[in-house]
């Protein structure tokens, strides 16, 4: 019976999406551009054309997730926060069944592995975010490197686990640092994460105003909040 | 100068803080949620006059509007703010001695987050912006629901993240149609070029963002979790849940429907599910015996209602709707949250263990009765003049279908008003049961941080109600906003 | 080239296939990460090498992770299916 | 050959959402529904993506080597998916955490058993 019914559902979803197919208009093909006049056209083609001028980041799309649409990663950043928190308020009420759980310490070999390889992947992760304006990469990709080297020490070093109170404060900051960011924009040139900083050259580091500075943010926010994530998870104590 | 950037991004910023704040003093953490929304509360007044006037378009990264994010602060938005950061307040002051157990400085992190996801939601002019504040507000209630972490309080909380996990997977579909048909997400954009598209795959996009959107908004065969989700929670986050979260995916649906695709595409579907949602509501709510699981079903039979009264489609009609989310929202909190200490105090939600309280929860159960007459919609609460501007708004339309659609309102009503009864009569006229067994947990009235929300919702509907002249002066603007695609296009693009 | 992504796509989709038939959730979890890293591959023939890099390290290293911490702490076998 | 090439990708991420739906609809292990909505986030993930690609187009990012002459695809599909991958795994986490706390209670997955409440 219920699977009936959901085979009758998938296929109306099915029809649905196939019917939405039919025709060219579904996709960057279509020639949008043209049914309107210049000030209309779709905003993919108006950021190509334009980004690199008004933000001075060469990857687009860390301009278009930045400053064009930069309150839905903040929005972004709070639903991370919220799956953080809300997942260690679930795993930690009621009674803790906690007995006996204590694993054996992993192998000499693992264990040293693992704490030689943690540093160079959060070298790794911290490289991402900072040239996030310039090559693929930004504070999302950066964040999840850091935190598969949090992956690995849950796996790899068993007893020794991050300090989640250091975690938890580094998270907390760099949120209210990004906010703090947007509203000095809004202080300075009255509207909310303006680019207030020079845009400074083309393919410099140190360009771009404040992408690589709320990058930089976002990578340690995701980067802890993810950590912790894992760590809530794998069970470790806190 | 405030701007309406502050609605959202203040209490953002607070619920980073909370965190850092527990490290110092977990007792503080809790009165952050209520300042955050006392902060909004004052904004939003302070606004509201001067978006009257004209809606305030706000951008962001400094670019103009259909390019970047812009907030569209009109009428509507504002007004619905300032709701959410009221009723937030007082639902905050209440869980400052209500909520005791478990992880208290989340709790207060998750639940300004949800309130600050709902405010996002009413104020932004972006589609996808949309979905990420409603995504905030319902990846929040997920584990607010869970909080208590017992059987019934996990189980309904992953019943709901699995069906809103379906719905915005749809909502995310629907907006990628969206973007490849019109290659813009502002909705004013999209609404300026409606025309340019063939009705068929508009029709498709539409049907996607309304199925997903709509299972928040707990309209018929998409409402499932929702008796389950308001019964299990705690009380402060059904009185949220139904006052606000409803609200806000209604919300979505109607300025999805009638800003982007016209008030004219409503079809006799809309009002056809409004009302069977209204009937199948009202008369499961009518077998009930335990009482928070009777209050969610009354919610569902009311959020029927205010689609039944969007469906009408007329000025008169969309104002009869907002009346009645600002009468829900009150009410439905009051009844929530005085009926959250009753449960503490007897130890059960069945309605029988109920009986005789009101000889000691005097108060408590004085404005439950308040509530429950206010939502059954008798004349001196706030809730008779909604229904009434709803009814007559539908006979207005002098169609024997509205007629006969009225006759079927009023029959719901009726059923509202016999369980509402039965409630009110045991609590205030039976004799308590013999095995009313204290658990401890003291005796006698709720505590003085419980009653003074309590009251002041009480308060506020019967003023609005000997007054209705204080809201309804400010509906019409208000069901402009939403109604007025034209004006609306014009604000946003400057065209 | 689009005989190359023809193929991954079908990879794709049989590991998808065979994620929802696998009764061992352990190998339920490493089909989706394969479907997760041929998507990541898709991404990046179609010029979309941020979100490659985030469906690489997210999609198909971290939720696989979770995944594997949270079957660990529960059951690895999925119950009979006995009719409904 | 270019039929394949205009919907090809559109047909695989349909594909993969209807599989995520179907073993969300049908399965009752709640792990095993988390994997469905799992790759419900990724077909949703590819579909959009597509939708921004331009056919013969570049990646969106400007390099010293070259970039004259040839057109960009679209990077806003492209945001659109990193948000939506963040918010895709938060869910996926927060199921989790569910599954593992609903084994804590009744020591079983299956949803067919859980049933404290009426659906």
């Amino acid at each position: 019976m219920r699977k009936a019914l959901s085979l009758a559902v998938l296929l109306v979803l099915a029809l649905g999406l196939a019917s939405a197919l039919r025709g060219p208009s579904v996709g960057a093909e279509a020639k949008r551009g043209e049914l309107f006049d210049e000030q209309k056209v779709n905003f993919g083609r108006r950021y190509n054309s334009r980004a690199r001028e008004e933000t001075g980041a060469s990857n687009v799309v860390a301009s278009v997730v930045v400053t064009y649409r930069g309150l839905d990663t903040l929005g972004e950043v709070a639903v991370l926060f919220i799956a953080a928190t809300g997942l260690a308020a679930l795993l930690h009420t009621g009674k803790q069944r906690r007995s006996g759980e204590e694993a054996e310490p992993s192998s000499l070999i693992v264990f040293t592995g693992c704490r030689f390889v943690f540093p160079l992947i959060l070298l790794l992760g911290a490289y991402v975010f900072v040239h996030g304006h310039l090559t693929p990469g930004g504070g999302f990709q950066g964040g999840a490197v850091v935190a598969s080297g949090f992956l690995l020490i849950y796996l790899g070093c068993r007893g020794r686990q991050p300090d989640r109170q250091r975690l938890n404060a580094v998270e907390s900051l760099s949120g209210v640092a990004f906010v703090v960011i947007g509203l000095v924009g809004l202080a300075v040139g009255g509207s909310f994460l303006l680019n207030f900083l020079p845009e400074g050259s083309k393919y410099a580091l140190l360009s771009a105003g404040i992408i690589p500075v709320i990058y930089v943010f976002i990578g340690l926010k995701v980067g802890s909040e993810l950590g912790g994530i894992l760590g809530d998870l794998s069970g470790a104590r806190r | 100068m405030v701007s309406p950037i502050l609605l959202i991004a203040v209490p953002l910023a607070l619920a980073f803080i909370i965190p850092l704040l527990g490290l110092i003093s977990q007792k503080l953490t809790r009165y952050v949620p209520a300042a955050a929304m006392a902060f909004n509360f004052v904004v939003a007044l302070l606004l509201l006059p001067q978006v009257l006037q004209e809606p305030w378009v706000v951008q962001t990264a400094g670019f103009p509007p259909p390019f970047s994010i812009h907030l569209v602060a009109g009428p509507l938005g504002v007004g619905l703010s300032l709701l959410i950061a009221l009723v937030g307040l007082v639902v905050a002051i209440y869980a400052i001695g209500y909520v005791r157990e478990g992880d208290v400085a989340r709790y207060h992190t998750l639940y300004l987050l949800l309130l600050t996801g709902a405010t996002g939601m009413v104020l932004t002019g972006d589609l996808f912006n949309l979905f990420v504040f409603f995504e905030i507000l319902c990846i929040s209630s997920y584990p607010l629901v869970g909080y208590r972490g017992d059987r019934a309080g996990i189980e309904s909380s992953a019943k709901y993240l699995i069906q809103g996990a379906i719905g915005s997977s749809l909502v995310l579909l629907g907006i990628g149609f969206v973007y490849g048909l019109f290659g813009t997400l502002s909705m004013a954009d999209i609404a300026s070029s409606i025309d340019s598209v063939s009705p068929m795959k508009v029709f498709i996009s539409m049907a996607f963002l309304i199925t997903g959107f709509g299972v928040e908004a707990a309209v018929l065969p998409l409402n499932a979790w929702l008796p389950d989700a308001h019964s299990s929670a705690p009380s402060s986050i059904s009185a949220i849940l139904s006052g606000i979260a409803i609200k806000a995916g209604v919300y979505a649906v109607a300025r999805v429907v009638f800003t982007i695709y016209g008030a004219d595409t409503i079809p006799l579907l809309v009002l056809v599910v409004g009302i069977l949602t209204l009937l199948v509501g009202e008369i499961s709510a009518f077998s009930q015996n335990n009482i928070k699981r009777l209050l969610a079903y009354s919610s569902i039979g009311q959020i029927g209602l205010i689609v039944f009264a969007l469906g009408i489609a007329s000025a008169s009609g969309v104002q009869g709707a907002l009346f009645l989310v600002v009468s829900h929202a009150l009410a439905k909190g009051l009844l929530f949250l005085s009926v959250g200490y009753m449960i503490y105090r007897t130890g059960s939600m069945e309605i029988s263990s109920l009986y005789g309280i009101a000889r000691r929860m005097p108060v408590s159960s004085l404005c439950f009765t308040i509530g429950a007459f206010s939502l059954v919609g008798l004349p001196p609460f706030i809730g008779f003049p909604a229904k009434f501007t709803v009814i007559r708004a539908a006979l207005e339309r002098a169609d024997p279908v509205f007629t006969a659609l009225v006759g079927i309102v009023l029959l719901g009503t009726v059923v509202e008003g016999a369980y509402f009864f039965r409630i009110v009569q045991g609590l205030h006229f039976r004799p308590p049961p013999e095995s009313a067994a204290p658990a401890g947990a003291g005796q006698g009235e709720a505590p003085i941080s419980a009653l003074v929300p309590i009251c002041l919702l009480a308060a506020l509907i019967v003023a609005v109600g000997v007054y209705p002249s204080v809201l309804t002066d400010y509906l019409g603007p208000a069901a402009r906003d939403l109604l007025d695609k034209a004006a609306y296009i014009h604000h946003v693009l400057g065209v | 080239m689009i005989i190359f992504q023809t193929f991954l796509l079908a990879v794709m989709l049989a590991a998808a296939i065979s994620a929802a038939v696998f009764r061992d959730l352990m190998n339920a979890v490493i089909a989706c990460a394969l479907v997760s890293l041929m998507a990541s591959i898709m991404f990046y023939f179609l010029q979309a090498p941020d979100v490659a890099m985030a469906e690489a390290s997210i999609g198909a290293g971290l939720t696989t992770g979770i995944f594997i911490f949270a079957i660990r702490r529960t059951v690895r076998q999925e119950e009979d299916e006995e009719g409904s | 050959m270019s039929f394949l090439s205009d919907y090809i990708h559109y047909i695989g991420s349909f594909a993969l959402v209807l599989i995520g739906l179907y073993v969300v609809l049908v399965k009752s292990n709640l792990i095993k529904v988390i994997i469905g909505i799992n790759l419900i986030d990724t077909g949703v993930n590819l579909f959009l993506v597509s939708v921004g690609y331009l056919h013969m187009g570049t990646a969106p990012i400007f390099s010293q080597a070259d970039g004259a002459g040839k057109e960009m695809v679209d990077p806003v599909p492209q945001a659109l998916v990193l948000t939506a991958i963040v918010i895709g795994v938060s869910v996926v986490a927060l199921a989790l955490s569910m599954a593992i706390r609903l084994y804590q209670h009744y020591g079983t997955l299956d949803l067919r058993k859980i049933t404290e409440l009426k659906w």
